[in-house]
């Protein structure tokens, strides 16, 4: 490949900087010259690589290579940990569902801001499971077949009891303060 | 007065004293290695001289650095001392040297500016296609930590009993009809603790309290009277006559 | 010259389509595999061109040839001038980095106004860069990729003279004492 000529040096320059598809006069008004020789030196020079040289209607353009264009978007996975509030609502969702966002709140104890339900319904583990039929008639939230493959669950029967999970220790108040002083059925 | 604020325009000019000492440095048209800081130090002052003459108000820091310079140039012209302190050929050198500073700056800045700039001499790609990093979240939680959560929400928010065991105590109730009832007994004036149920320990302590708040509602009512020597007096009860 | 290999369109097409200079590590997220032997090609590729592979501290981006700029300068969008403050405070912070404010006024011989770091920061090519471990922990600023990116640099080795500068000792730590000059009272 020769090295290219003034002129053709700048016709690629100035297509390379325009920010919309220019005509030939257009490039001429820039160029001073007729810049079609260039355009079809530049086209050939481009052939094969990952940027082509393309003519729109009466318009000339840079842009990448058709076959390339998969390369343009990725997708990255990022390692992140859920938050604590949002494992929780996640687990009332599970035990409870079909739950509203009231119910969830009133197991917990504590609101739910928007972002948690928004994190779950954006990893796929919950949806919206139709209204319920009371005053308001508020939303409810169930798990999805997603939660059930992630967790390595094949049903949600298999989620262990409130008396599995007495068995396994997790309900004992190890962490909790020393507010709570009693539990039922320890004083009677 | 057109001639003054033709001068204070061009004080304008310069970014305080530093600034204007540099610009007399180099008029003197050499190295700045090798300029004489007297003759430096002699325009300065000639300048802050005419400016003062003008009757134009200098900026403090530019009479500040006239009063050094004068400093400076004393300190120069003047036998040398014993142990002069600080040494006026250092204190000039340091001059010289916050000059040449400036002036590599100033120069440097220049060189900088002047440079093909990137959307100014050269242009990056005018209509990119764009990248894009589409971010998929891989969150780290596993069943375990699922259950464990639903566990502590449970023991958090399970219902807590709080049992009294065995407390005895004297019902509101109970006092207004017994201290009603004894007022009919006598219209003398009568101490409160002669009106409770013989008890003690914690029962007298309810007594007392709830003895207490009898005679207030039936003093409310109109249908005892009271009376108090002073505070923590003994309170003394009796039937309106 | 040989027709390009995929790895080489590949990383040409990812160049062309960035919207802004690209690290080493970004190329390779894309095309999967380590972009520099096609980095090194692609500049050579290009070399003589109107348009050119350039690195800009750790990154890399097309761009025109510079000598081309009569034909691509827009006189439509006229950039504001830099004021001499500014200028001068950024050849500070670049020659200096990472300076503190006082450090720069004390080289300035003025106190910097409102607006200069205001200008430099929101161009981005400024940046805090951490606190100096003195008594009153000063933030220090230093320049950032779009600094070199903007002036055409591929490091700041490249800072026009920054070698006879640092061999004749007119870049050592300032001396923040060296103020006391202006004032006789605290020296005498």
């Amino acid at each position: 490949m020769t090295p290219p000529d003034d002129l053709v040096r700048a016709v690629e320059a100035v297509l390379f900087a325009a920010e919309a598809p220019l005509t030939v006069d257009a490039i001429r008004a820039h160029v001073g010259a007729d810049p079609r020789p260039a355009l079809a030196r530049l086209q050939a020079d481009y052939a094969g690589r990952g940027v082509q040289l393309v003519r729109r209607g009466d318009r000339w353009l840079f842009q990448t290579a058709a076959d390339l264009a998969h390369l343009l978007r990725r997708t990255s996975e990022e390692r992140r940990s859920l938050s604590r509030a949002a494992v929780e609502t996640l687990a009332i969702i599970a035990y409870h569902e079909p739950v509203t966002r009231a119910e969830i709140e009133a197991i917990r104890g504590v609101q739910i801001s928007r972002g948690t339900l928004d994190v779950l319904l954006e990893a796929g583990w919950i949806r919206p499971a139709g209204r319920r039929e009371v005053p308001g008639r508020p939303l409810t939230y169930a798990t999805t077949p997603g939660f059930l493959t992630h967790f390595g669950l094949a049903s949600r029967r298999d989620l262990p009891g409130i008396d599995d999970l007495r068995a396994a220790g997790l309900l004992d108040p190890v962490d909790l303060s020393s507010e709570r002083l009693e539990k039922p059925g320890d004083s009677a | 007065m057109a001639e003054p604020e033709q001068l204070t325009l061009d004080l304008d000019g310069w970014e305080g004293p530093l600034d204007l000492l540099l610009n007399l440095a180099r008029s003197q048209k050499v190295d700045l290695r090798r300029i004489s800081i007297l003759a430096l130090v002699e325009q300065y002052l000639a300048f802050v001289a005419r400016a003062a003459a003008l009757r134009l108000e200098l900026a403090a820091d530019y009479l500040v650095m006239a009063a050094w310079l004068a400093y400076l140039k004393s300190a120069l012209l003047l036998p040398r001392e014993a142990e002069p302190d600080p040494d006026p050929e250092l204190l000039a050198l340091q001059l010289q040297l916050r000059l040449e500073r400036l002036d590599a700056m100033r120069e440097a800045g220049a060189r900088l500016v002047a440079r093909d700039r990137l959307g100014r001499d050269v242009f990056p790609r005018g209509m990119p296609e764009g990248l894009r990093a589409d971010r998929r979240a891989d969150w780290q939680v596993g069943l375990y930590q699922l259950i464990a959560a639903y566990g502590e929400v449970s023991v958090r928010t399970c219902p807590v009993f709080h049992v009294v065991a065995d407390r005895q105590v004297m019902t509101l109730e109970a006092a207004l009809a017994r201290v009603s009832t004894l007022l009919g007994v006598t219209l003398d004036w009568r101490a409160l603790d002669q009106f409770l149920p013989p008890s003690a320990g914690a029962l007298r302590r309810s007594a007392v309290a709830s003895s207490f708040l009898a005679a207030l509602e039936l003093a409310r009512q109109g249908r005892v009277e009271l009376r108090q020597a002073g505070p923590f007096a003994p309170l003394y009860l009796r039937r309106p006559a």
